[in-house]
């Protein structure tokens, strides 16, 4: 049952994948990665992975879709249409996803409770039997995230604290480049007349 | 065929991270390919909980009793509560900077912007 | 305290760097940040004299035991990278101050200093970490806060720039962390030690192979390794050029020692070269690095992109002796590893001073260069013959090790292509020293003949560098005995 | 004595010459003459620690595991160093009158580099093993560097990029993998009697291949194809000609290609392998084309060049021929032709100064107004030339002899007819000078004496002198000369 549900989500984020490869309305895709990661929170909470799941749906849907929008209000809507028949990509891709595929033809099947990672006493093993008296809390998982690994959460505090650095300093103070060079009239302003725009001048390159 | 049963919720989960990477590498827009990057990221995150999943397992949180029940594996999860937050981060840093490249340069179109700069003399 | 300087190493500029948010203030954070700098820099000396004396250092972090708790497993390898990041970091920090005084708009020096140390411990937690997955982690530390730092560079080809390197470092830290899950799939653990032991014995061979393969790739990105090093170019020329120096001589080289550790330490040198991987694709792409990338730097003009070039091939110099996969070759790529960090850091810096005086770095357009900034010239010149391999500098010492290790396994072709690279070496440096001697002023006005040196501040460290190269020119054993002491323990596994 | 006492003067004499600088040039120049003669005087104590039978040699300075920098003398080191040695008091002298004659700049400059150059030949004459030499020849073509682009400009910019590009080049290209394949093949870098690579188990192929890789990799020695730099540093003013054609450059190249020949390979390796074989037309026809070249030059600085380039060649042939009588003729030659062309020079340079002549065209009848300046040209030309009374002729006379060892003439009828060039190119010089009419006279008018600058004069009456000495009484030369051990 649980792995009927799994693969009716799997499909949905099939289907969403699509959309956000067609969909060349920036907003409509950013509106379908929210909905991609909440449909695998959905699935995260199938595969018992309770906090995952939570996190990725604040974080991955809710937040990172903030963000996106955020940058949508200051920037353009639409994606222009180019760029969409790249065979050296097509050809990266389809190589690189073969050598995965490739890589999980011996792995452990989907739910086996006898694989490596399963079965690792001292990993998975040890926190899922001792970590209510090493540690304490219930939930292993906080357990392994504040204390056996607790290191890592460090690591991703910093990079939080990073990334919220550099968009204050990208975003947060005054939008003036350094003032070496002579001044220089900010284009963007008015989108209107920006020399990308000055690009666009063959209107047959507008078709949609 | 017990391996197309067992394997095949991997499979799609590479094709998804593929079409998240050729987003990346192939769209001009800059915003699209941070989407790409988010839809790559988040089906790596789906790879690593798929490999913890055990069969007729429960979350791996504590009961009262001494009779524990099947756990699904802790690890992936730990690892992939980091790994999601760091994506978040390197998402908002992109689009902090495509901002400032809108900004500098009116074009979110990678292609568009490598015309401008081009026409640049040489710092 | 003693036993805890390897965690404090990383810790003191971790949590200094909010302190330098806190202050926001330039000098301040410009003060906080040598201060923690040269405390890591003190941590890591000691460290590297305690491997060597005593021993390798397993440091349990948080108290929990590897593989269950994560760790600092520090060998001789490892140690010196560390000393290489935190000493490149103090001396780079010196030469800073007034190069970031016009490069980046005051308001912004606080976040600066913040994104150099968040860089700086992010780069240290990689080198120092025994846990695969903290290597993710901390390359995502120190990744952010250097498109920060690229970001801020004074052209606005710097965001773009920036923007691309996002892009290719994100697929390269994905890559690893795929490449980290199908190992944690295939072995149950994510202890580097512990990954090593149970990957013989591992039922999933395949995932083994794809995880070695994607770490490969992601880690090459990350590396610049050519034909990986697209963003490279852009980065490095349009970043504040303190930046610039500070990654030429640290960034990449982490990247290569993530390499090394990888392919020696957890994968073990029979499984990484049996796979036909390396010697098949490792050796041709460094070979056609080193060539093909000397040759696009001779074709440059902007004296930042040319030696952005120039690096990327002298990393095909490195790669071309890890992929020897001996005792020789190993120790010449570590040694190249340390030499062409000094020797490059040292250079931007020249061209840093070039670009305060004279406002740009595009060689047509300099005149009367050698008599206006003498001391300047006088350091790219030394550093520049570092980079050609002159006898006396590092750059021998360490070109000298490659071609003896290549002639050793008897591969000539490789030890000829190495010297026809050098050549090219000899090219591109001397065009710029050409221009610095004998390029007159065109415009001849008596009045800007006079010397305007680059401020002290700037010149000490850089000068610092070029003696500190020449020491190991002439004391080449120094770093090579450390070198084949870390080579050693490569071989020989964990 | 010590050999690293030999580095001492030139080294300690640079911050001499800085902090006296151009305000106070006698001083300068003085402390630069001091240097000059301690280093003659400790060059001399190492000759007689070696004539008393002692080996003077450095302690090892290991700048790699295996590999170090050493000195050590040995009597063609002793030759060298003193021939350096004396030559440096002696240009520097000469420089006192030119560079003030003809009122350079940036003379600090020129005697630092100077200095720094004369180290490292010193460096290049003791050197002990292929490093030794290596690291020696590197640092002589960098600090001679600003020494050849001195005037600056245009035509110095081109010079320079010819002398450094071919000097850099080849060295990197050839000498340094020939130096390290000896080394992995023969597991060690020294200079042996009777060469590392005896048993090293190279097939004739690879020793011959090795070889060339030496040859070509030492430019400085001039052999074709790699000439051209020795003609683009004519830019350069006369005492660094003198110096870079007579003494330092170019006899660091010869002199490192018959050490290597002797104590690298042995001259019997050389002989039994037959590697020297494709080699020995490259030099002969060195030897022809460059006296060929020389004749079509009508810039007297560029002839000496090109006769320099061809005389270098006969040493390059000595080398390879590797018999005893041959490549002790060579090392001979290396004074004889050191004396000799370095006189030229300092008379080229003299009616510079004096007469700011220097196309040979031109030089019709100066003979009556520089009579000892063309007297001594004479003399120089003459040891060039190889003719008695001059020291030349013993070189030439033993080079010829170990050609004719080797069981064939071809190589002793390559010397002949290149001897019939030298003449043809050489000797017209003084003789235009001495019998042509001078075309800037009036008729009935009397030549006033115009010689260059006592200093000048002094230096080019020394170095004739010498060459005639040379001719009496080489004993001391060739006693060294007898006491190389040739395996």
């Amino acid at each position: 049952m649980e792995t009927l549900v799994a693969d009716v989500l799997l499909t949905f984020l099939v289907v969403i994948a699509v959309g956000i490869i067609v969909l060349r309305d920036l907003l409509a895709a950013v509106i379908l990665l929210g909905a991609y990661s909440l449909t695998a929170a959905g699935a995260f909470v199938v595969m018992d992975a309770v906090d995952v799941a939570f996190t990725e749906a604040a974080v991955g849907s809710g937040i990172s879709t903030i963000l996106f929008l955020g940058a949508l209000s200051f920037t353009k809507h639409e994606q222009k249409p180019r760029g969409n028949d790249s065979w050296v990509a097509v050809l990266f891709v389809v190589v690189t996803g073969a050598l995965l595929i490739y890589g999980t033809l011996d792995m452990p099947y989907y739910g086996s409770a006898t694989s490596a990672a399963q079965t690792n006493p001292d990993l998975a093993v040890r926190f899922l039997q001792q970590s209510g008296s090493e540690v304490g809390p219930p939930n292993i998982v906080t357990s392994v995230l504040a204390s056996y690994r607790g290191y890592d959460t460090l690591g991703e505090t910093m990079v939080v604290f990073a990334a919220g650095m550099a968009v204050l300093s990208l975003l947060g103070l005054k939008r003036r480049r350094p003032g070496l060079e002579a001044p220089e009239d900010a284009p963007g302003d008015t989108p209107g007349e920006t020399p990308a725009d000055a690009l666009d001048e063959p209107p047959t390159s507008r078709h949609t | 065929m017990e391996k197309i049963a067992g394997l095949y919720s991997y499979w799609v989960v590479v094709v998804l991270m593929m079409a998240g990477l050729y987003i990346m590498i192939a769209r001009y827009n800059l915003v699209k390919k941070i989407i790409g990057l988010g839809l790559f990221q988040t089906s790596i995150f789906y790879l690593y909980i798929t490999m913890g999943k055990v069969s007729g397992g429960t979350a791996p949180i504590l009961v009262h009793g001494d009779v524990q029940p099947v756990f699904s594996n802790p690890v992936p999860h730990v690892l992939i509560l980091t790994a999601i937050v760091v994506g978040v981060a390197t998402s908002a840093v992109a689009l902090a900077l495509i901002v400032r490249i809108y900004e500098e340069f009116g074009s979110i179109e990678a292609d568009e912007i490598a015309i401008i700069e081009a026409q640049e003399p040489e710092a | 305290m003693y036993e805890q300087l390897p965690a404090l190493m990383i810790l003191v500029p971790f949590t200094a760097a909010p302190v330098c948010v806190v202050f926001r203030h330039a000098l301040a954070s410009w003060v906080i940040a040598l201060a923690a700098s040269l405390f890591s820099l003190f941590a890591a000396w000691q460290v590297l004299e305690h491997v060597r004396t005593v021993g390798i250092i397993r440091y349990k972090v948080g108290g929990w035991a590897a593989p269950s708790g994560i760790e600092y497993y520090i060998d001789t390898l490892n140690a010196s990278v560390l000393l290489l990041v935190s000493g490149i970091s103090c001396i780079v920090l010196v030469y800073a101050y007034r190069s970031v005084i016009k490069q980046v708009p005051l308001a912004k020096h606080y976040l600066f200093y913040t994104a150099w140390l968040m860089c700086m411990s992010g780069l240290l937690g990689i080198v120092i970490t025994g846990d695969a997955f903290n290597v993710f982690v901390f390359l995502e530390v120190s990744s952010l806060a250097t498109y920060m730092l690229i970001s801020m560079g004074s052209d606005r080809r710097a965001l773009t720039a920036s923007f691309r390197y996002l892009i290719m470092g994100s697929v390269g830290a994905s890559f690893i962390l795929i490449g980290i899950g199908f190992l944690y799939a295939a072995t149950g653990t994510l202890n580097m030690i512990d990954i090593s032991e149970r990957i013989p014995n591992s039922e999933s061979q395949r995932a083994v192979l794809v995880a070695f393969s994607f770490i490969c790739i992601g880690v090459m990105i990350k590396a610049a390794i050519f034909p990986l090093h697209a963003w490279l170019a852009n980065a490095y020329t349009y970043a504040p050029v303190a930046v610039t120096a500070f990654l030429a001589g640290t960034a990449t080289k982490v990247s290569l020692y993530v390499l090394l550790r990888f392919f020696f330490s957890i994968f073990g040198y029979e499984y990484s070269f049996g796979q036909l991987l390396l010697n098949g694709v490792l050796l041709p792409a460094a070979v056609a690095g080193f060539i093909l990338m000397s040759l696009v730097a001779v074709y440059q003009t902007d004296l930042r992109r040319m030696l952005a070039y120039s690096s990327v091939a002298q990393l095909g110099y490195i790669v071309a002796g890890i992929s020897l996969a001996s005792q020789a070759g190993l120790t010449a790529g570590i040694v190249h590893i340390l030499n062409h960090a000094l020797v490059k850091s040292a250079l931007f810096m020249a061209v840093g001073c070039i670009i305060y005086q004279v406002g740009h770095a595009h060689r047509p357009s300099f005149d009367d260069l050698f008599k206006r900034m003498p001391f300047t010239c006088i350091a790219f010149i030394i550093a520049g013959l570092g980079l050609i391999g002159v006898p006396l500098t590092v750059g021998f010492i360490s070109k000298f090790a490659l071609i003896e290790a290549s002639m050793d396994r008897g591969w000539w072709l490789i030890a000829a292509l190495i010297l026809v690279s050098s050549l090219m070496a000899v090219v591109y440096i001397g065009r710029v020293v050409e221009v610095m001697l004998f390029r007159q002023s065109r415009t001849s006005t008596p009045e800007v003949s006079g010397m305007s040196e680059a401020p002290l501040s700037m010149l000490a460290p850089m000068y610092l560098l070029i003696v500190i190269g020449l020491y190991f020119g002439i004391n080449g054993d120094a770093t090579l005995s450390l070198a084949g002491e870390a080579a050693e323990q490569l071989l020989g596994g964990f | 004595m010590n050999p690293l006492w030999t580095l001492v003067p030139p080294l300690a004499v640079i911050p001499f010459i800085l902090f006296f600088g151009e305000k106070r040039k006698n001083l300068r120049e003085a402390s630069i003459i001091v240097a000059g003669l301690a280093l003659l005087l400790i060059n001399n104590l190492i000759y007689n620690d070696l004539v008393a039978g002692g080996t003077p040699q450095s302690g090892e300075f290991a700048i790699m595991a295996n590999y170090s920098l050493k000195l050590s003398a040995e009597p063609m080191g002793v030759i060298f160093g003193l021939l350096a040695s004396f030559l440096w008091v002696v240009t520097t002298v000469y420089s006192i009158g030119y560079m003030r004659g003809h009122h350079e700049i940036n003379q600090t400059r020129f005697y630092t580099c100077f200095a720094l150059a004369l180290a490292a030949v010193m460096g290049a004459a003791y050197a002990d093993n292929l490093l030794t030499l290596f690291v020696a020849y590197e640092v002589i073509t960098i600090s001679t560097f600003p020494l050849v682009t001195h005037a600056g400009g245009e035509a110095a910019r081109k010079a320079g990029k010819v002398y450094i590009g071919i000097l850099m080049s080849t060295s990197i290209a050839f000498l340094l993998p020939a130096i390290i394949w000896t080394t992995v093949v023969s597991g060690s870098m020294d200079f042996v009697p009777g060469g590392v690579l005896t048993g090293a188990g190279l097939s004739n192929g690879s020793l011959a291949f090795l070889l060339a890789l030496f040859v070509f990799g030492i430019a400085k020695s001039g052999l074709m194809p790699f000439h051209r730099w020795l003609p683009a540093a004519m830019v350069a003013p006369t005492p660094v000609s003198a110096l870079l054609h007579a003494v330092a450059v170019v006899k660091t190249g010869v002199f490192s290609l018959l050490k290597i020949v002797t104590y690298t390979f042995g001259i019997d390796l050389v002989t039994i392998s037959g590697a020297a074989y494709f080699l020995l037309p490259v030099a002969g026809f060195t030897i022809i084309a460059a006296s060929i070249v020389a004749f079509t030059k009508d810039n007297l600085k560029a002839r000496l060049a090109y006769s320099t380039i061809g005389q270098l060649a006969y040493i390059v042939l000595a080398a390879l021929l590797a018999t005893v009588m041959s490549v002790s003729g060579g090392v001979l030659h290396i004074v004889m032709h050191a004396f000799g062309k370095i006189t030229l020079f300092f008379c080229a340079g003299a009616i510079l100064v004096a007469l700011h002549k220097s196309e040979i065209s031109k030089l019709n009848g100066i003979g009556r107004r520089m009579p000892i300046t063309m007297g001594c040209f004479f003399i120089g030309a003459v040891s060039i030339i190889g003719l008695p009374p001059a020291g030349g002729a013993w070189s030439k006379l033993l080079i010829a002899g170990g050609s004719l060892e080797t069981g064939t003439i071809v190589w002793a009828m390559i010397l002949m007819f290149s001897t019939l060039l030298n003449i043809a190119y050489l000797l017209p010089i003084p003789l235009r000078a001495f019998l042509k009419p001078d075309p800037d006279l009036k008729p009935g008018e009397r030549a006033t004496m115009q010689e260059a600058p006592f200093a000048c004069l002094w230096a080019i009456m020394l170095t004739t002198i010498t060459c005639l000495v040379l001719f009496l009484y080489p004993a001391p030369l060739t006693d060294l000369i007898g006491m190389i051990q040739w395996r």
